[in-house]
């Protein structure tokens, strides 16, 4: 066996971008090009305010919760927007930014949050996954995804997505293995933004990166700069290229960082300070992107207020659809469950139907 | 493969039923571990992965919970993944998956994803089998809503639950007692085929029914037989399908005699015996002339072999609950 | 912490009962996701790790077989874990663990290793929560021998029942219902303990007997508290332990009074709910005027928050099982 | 993060003898000195007898199975003779002549395979785990008691054994990361014997070795010939060394082979071909430490003699203890269960007590 020390990845994690947004220069790496840039800023001008009406309609008591990507939307954006027609999205619970950039309706999406069901898009429409919450359970079926594309000889790529804290289970470790041996073409995308829950990275792993779990499966390993939208975008494009052209599954961690608290329900106060959050702020991707494009010159006034509006748009048909009452028929909770009901769910909706016809007497 | 063409064990009725189901639809894949040039440890997939190509049927890594993930995914992008727990204690591992995906990715997707996976376990004790290899773990499975369970107790069974298993488009949990794999039988394609969801009366008897499944179905059987001599008159009904039950076949029988026994071979307690017990109470109580009793597996890890007897229900223990059912010459 | 010393929260029942048997006893261990400085995303565990230090209440990795193994080898090592599954449904991945390992290794070893774990699973419904927040798991476990498995309905039985799980040299799964967390109630720290094994009768009543546990308790009592408007004296058993169960008590009950509802969330397919339903039959038959009846949650995947008390056994439904038992003004 | 590349292993496996059993000097391991390798020697021609016995055993129906470590038992032995008294080995199903030699009595270790219960000897009395049949799920336990251990300052070391194919298991990835996170002293020593039952590591695996998984985990992966005996005995030495002294857990991976089928249960014929098999042959660990420890000139032919009859004797106890009826009796089903017996348990032993009484009158 070869020693393969070129699956481990680079020493520091990929900047397309420095601090101030101005470019840096990397040989091994195309440079997006402006249009790709513009698209990516305006999902990520979206996205940031989707994750803030969001917060909102917890606030109003209109969802039960949210986990915000605040922070973490170059990530979102790009693992959605690298992808093709026929390729599919595996999200989890927080990846709401990447599957309304994949075109799903943020009201479809926010379903589960509201209460009224569990997944509320068709999976199919778009080729996004239903979110997933049973930690890393997801990437074993992008896994199955991708290896029935394969054996059907089609060239769909799956974007696996998952947390650091995530990539503690067990199930991550047969995903990645999975893929390797069967060759499947799948990106696995770690956003490691530094906790699980209340749980810092060191107490996580004790490895040099999460990129590093790459080479015991034989698999290539990468490292970026998560809040650096240019290089997030160009590295996982790279990714999906290799696995695309028959290179086996691609390993991709970005560092970033979990801006606000897990959820609305959680009190980060309780275990990590604001010095440790603060200097975050100044990394925040769409800042630094912003710089850029204004740099470049590419992102007008006018076109700055249109992407604007775009959002507030966004935003408002949120807040209507998730005001809208939907309230879900209670005979749907023995329609789903089986192609064809059984008689023990016949009679048991029977029963249900009885009680709900008493009780609107 | 079969040398008599009208008689074949279990095992061979399987391994043809996957055959003829994977001839008949392209996306019937087999996968799990040892099942490809070994032909699975039991030999159910032998040949399969010779006659289909590496794709159709292929070994997995070591690891049951990402044979059950790839299912999931497969079965989200249209194929039909039959997959091979190697022994029940080992299909722990797949549990979440199993309970959290494979359950109720239908439900949760309100009907747009499908679920069409066998998940097949070889399961139950009578082999001799060390520690973890014996477990009776249905109740697990059965307890779960969103999966089907079904357990053949005839290689014909066998073959027509496994055809219509994979057919199914929602899960099912295929529970093969492993102490049947070699009993040969006569198999009859052109005999009428059980549905899921469909009991069978096995043996008419007017006295009190016998309610069995898998393994303990030949128990049954033998103890009705045993009986007979005695001039006892025992019907057996074999559930063959967990879930969906038929209540209609198992109630019609216990009606009809008005008492009755579980036999199952599982731990007792919160099983499905317990269930069977109390579902039949619950729809026959006035036509119960006594309580129904179970026959079950003691509240114990499965013996070693050398005590394995202890633990499964014999003709003995199936008799004497029998003699326990308050007949009148007893008062 | 507790401001009002004779009002307790079960969750602070919960995390006194913690921080007593630590104090108490220095091999006890507490670990799991989130349990460290947070004190667990219910705040049971608040405070211990400030007051014990980061060994004895400490955050793992995210990996429940994980959690569960470090127990099991803790435990051979003289040690006695209480670990924390951050709710019902993200136990699964250690299921393994559990029935394979700390369920059998006592017996394994011919007790020689005994495994005094505490398995610590807040479930069941009741608060709004999301897919995978809100299964009642405990048949998995109650089917599997070797374990116990507890579940209190009041802050002083999670109070005891807690320090007497952890004062156990058997695995015990403590399943703490969620909805209950918050409930205040009178805590008197020397009113007669409960003993693992052993169900109360909560209030005394002449008619029928429901049976509950958990998070159905409080139903429970309110269903009788309604039906004495109306004329009818229920009585009401707490079954606190549902294993090892208080036979005694329950059948006890059931013979008072002759009719008799079992009362559980859980979906009611070979369920613990099955199982009282059948033991108490196979025992109290010749008292029994009536089949007993089950309230349970139906065949179904947890409902989404906005249908989900649909699936909670609620007073009506409890009421309409107590009319259901055949009295003799109905015929 | 660092890079951390010396957490890999060499690109090929560590070697201390030659083929032909020839010493080869490497500057960094000190080579094993005599005492230990005679020691090494004798354990290996009881192990590769009781291999042997347990074999006939089987052929005459005395054993239901057994699963043979033959031309493993370097690693066998190695594994524990590493080991001080207060050091813990948690051995697998393939491990007996591990077991046996820390002391454990072979008939005590077979009670398994001759069906009379399921752990057969106290493992405690020499601190030797259970053998475990579910895959990996032991290398947990080893982190549990390895970290009890810490945790009250004693400076137990735990041997964790498992094979090639357990470690696809999840738990062999929580294991390493558990372990990896608490420091804990676990040597992981995996016996890659090329199959899983009937799969072959290139379907288990794309990694480039088993040890280049240490790095995912911030863990120290090394590659050692698994044939060759002074090879594992300095590998694991300096692991049990490093694990010892607050270096964390180890990762070692041997490279042998399994000469025999899985159990004598399998046919190996269905899935490998003896041109596979045959040039491992000449591997083989007895011959090549034979080889050694006679151009030494400290294997005298009566030494040699010794160690024979030794190992005749052991075997002859095997043949004589496992022949003997030991039937449990019924009542221990309900004995061990439960520190006291619930009182359904008492009904059930009560039931079975009776049927047996009645049966015996
Ligand atoms: C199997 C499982 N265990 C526990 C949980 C509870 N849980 C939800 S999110 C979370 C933290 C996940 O952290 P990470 O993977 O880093 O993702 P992030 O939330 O930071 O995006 C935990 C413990 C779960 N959802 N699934
Ligand atoms: C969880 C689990 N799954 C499956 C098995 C069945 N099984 C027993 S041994 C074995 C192969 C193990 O291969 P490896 O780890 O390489 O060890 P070896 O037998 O070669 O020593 C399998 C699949 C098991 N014991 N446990
Ligand atoms: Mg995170
Ligand atoms: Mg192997």
């Amino acid at each position: 066996m070869a020693d393969d020390r070129d699956l481990l990845p680079s020493e520091q994690p990929v900047q397309l971008l420095d601090a101030s947004g101005r470019p840096v220069d990397d040989p091994d790496l195309p440079f997006p090009d402006n249009g790709r840039l513009l698209a990516a800023y305006t999902a990520l001008v979206v996205g940031r305010r989707v994750n803030d009406q969001a917060g909102a309609l917890v606030r109003q008591g209109r969802l039960a919760v949210y986990p915000s990507s605040h922070g973490q939307e170059a990530c979102q954006v790009a693992a959605s927007l690298v992808l093709g027609e026929n390729d599919w999205l595996f999200p989890t619970y927080r990846d709401t930014v990447a599957v309304i950039t994949r075109g799903v309706d943020p009201v479809e999406v926010l379903t589960l949050l509201k209460g009224d069901w569990h997944a509320g898009y068709d999976p199919y429409a778009h080729r996004v996954a239903p979110q997933a919450t049973p930690l890393a359970t997801q990437l074993l079926h992008a896994v199955g995804v991708a290896h029935a594309a394969r054996l059907r000889g089609e060239d769909t790529v799956v974007m696996a997505l998952c947390g650091d804290g995530a990539t503690s289970e067990g199930d991550f470790h047969e995903a990645l293995n999975f893929a390797a041996v069967l060759k499947a073409p799948v990106v696995f995308f770690i956003q490691n933004n530094e906790y699980a829950i209340s749980v810092p990275l060191a107490r996580q792993t004790a490895a040099p990166s999460l990129a590093h779990k790459g080479i015991g499966y034989g698999v290539n390993g990468e490292r970026v700069d998560g809040n650096d939208t240019p290089a997030v975008l160009a590295v996982l494009e790279r990714a999906v290229g290799a696995a695309r052209s028959g290179g086996g599954p691609q390993l991709v961690e970005a560092h970033t960082y979990r801006m606000q608290a897990h959820t609305n329900a959680d009190d980060d106060t309780r275990y990590r300070s604001s010095d440790e959050v603060d200097p975050w702020v100044s990394r925040d991707p769409l800042v630094r992107l912003e710089a850029l494009l204004k740099r470049k010159r590419v992102l007008t006034r006018a076109r700055r207020e249109e992407i604007t509006g775009r959002a507030e748009a966004v935003a408002a048909a949120m807040r209507e659809g998730i005001s809208r009452d939907t309230d879900p028929h209670p005979s749907e909770l023995f329609a789903h469950l089986y192609a064809e009901p059984t008689p023990q769910l016949r009679e048991q909706a029977a029963v249900l139907a009885d009680e709900l016809s008493r009780e609107s007497d | 493969m079969a040398t008599d063409p009208t008689k074949l064990t279990m095992a061979q009725a399987l391994n043809r039923a996957l055959r003829d189901a994977m001839a008949q639809d392209g996306t019937v894949y087999v996968f799990g571990e040892d099942v490809g040039p070994l032909g699975g440890v039991f030999r159910i997939t032998d040949g399969l992965t010779a006659e289909f190509g590496e794709d159709r049927c292929f070994d997995t890594p070591l690891a049951e919970s990402g044979i059950a993930g790839l299912a999931v995914g497969m079965a989200m992008n249209g194929m039909r993944p039959v997959i091979e727990m190697q022994f029940d204690a080992f299909a722990y591992p797949a549990f979440e998956q199993v309970v959290s995906h494979i359950a109720k990715l239908r439900n949760r997707t309100r009907g747009r994803v499908s679920m069409p996976i066998v998940i097949r376990v070889p399961y139950a004790g009578g082999i001799g089998g060390v520690e973890h290899h014996c477990d009776s773990s249905e109740a697990y499975y059965a307890h779960t809503p969103g999966l089907k369970v079904v357990t053949p107790a005839t290689p014909a069974d066998a073959y027509h639950l496994l055809r219509e298993a994979i057919a199914s488009d929602d899960p099912v949990v295929f529970m093969e007692p492993k102490k049947l794999y070699w009993a040969k039988e006569e198999f009859d394609p052109a005999a009428p085929r059980p549905g899921i969801g469909t009991a069978v009366v096995r043996r008419p008897g007017t006295d009190a029914t016998l309610i069995a499944y898998g393994p303990s179905v030949p128990t049954a059987l033998e103890a009705a037989e045993a009986a007979a001599q005695e001039g006892r008159s025992l019907q057996v009904v074999d559930v063959r399908s967990i879930v969906p039950f038929d209540d209609e076949t198992v109630c019609a029988a216990v009606r009809s005699t008005g008492r009755a026994v579980v036999v199952a071979e599982a731990s007792g307690f919160a099983s499905v015996a317990s269930e069977i017990a109390a579902r039949v109470t619950e729809r026959c109580f006035h036509s119960l002339a006594a309580p129904v009793r179970r026959v079950t597996g003691f509240d114990i890890p499965f013996p070693p072999p050398k005590l394995e007897r202890h633990q499964l229900p014999s003709v003995d223990r199936v008799l004497d609950a029998v003699d326990d059912l308050q007949w009148e010459d007893d008062q």
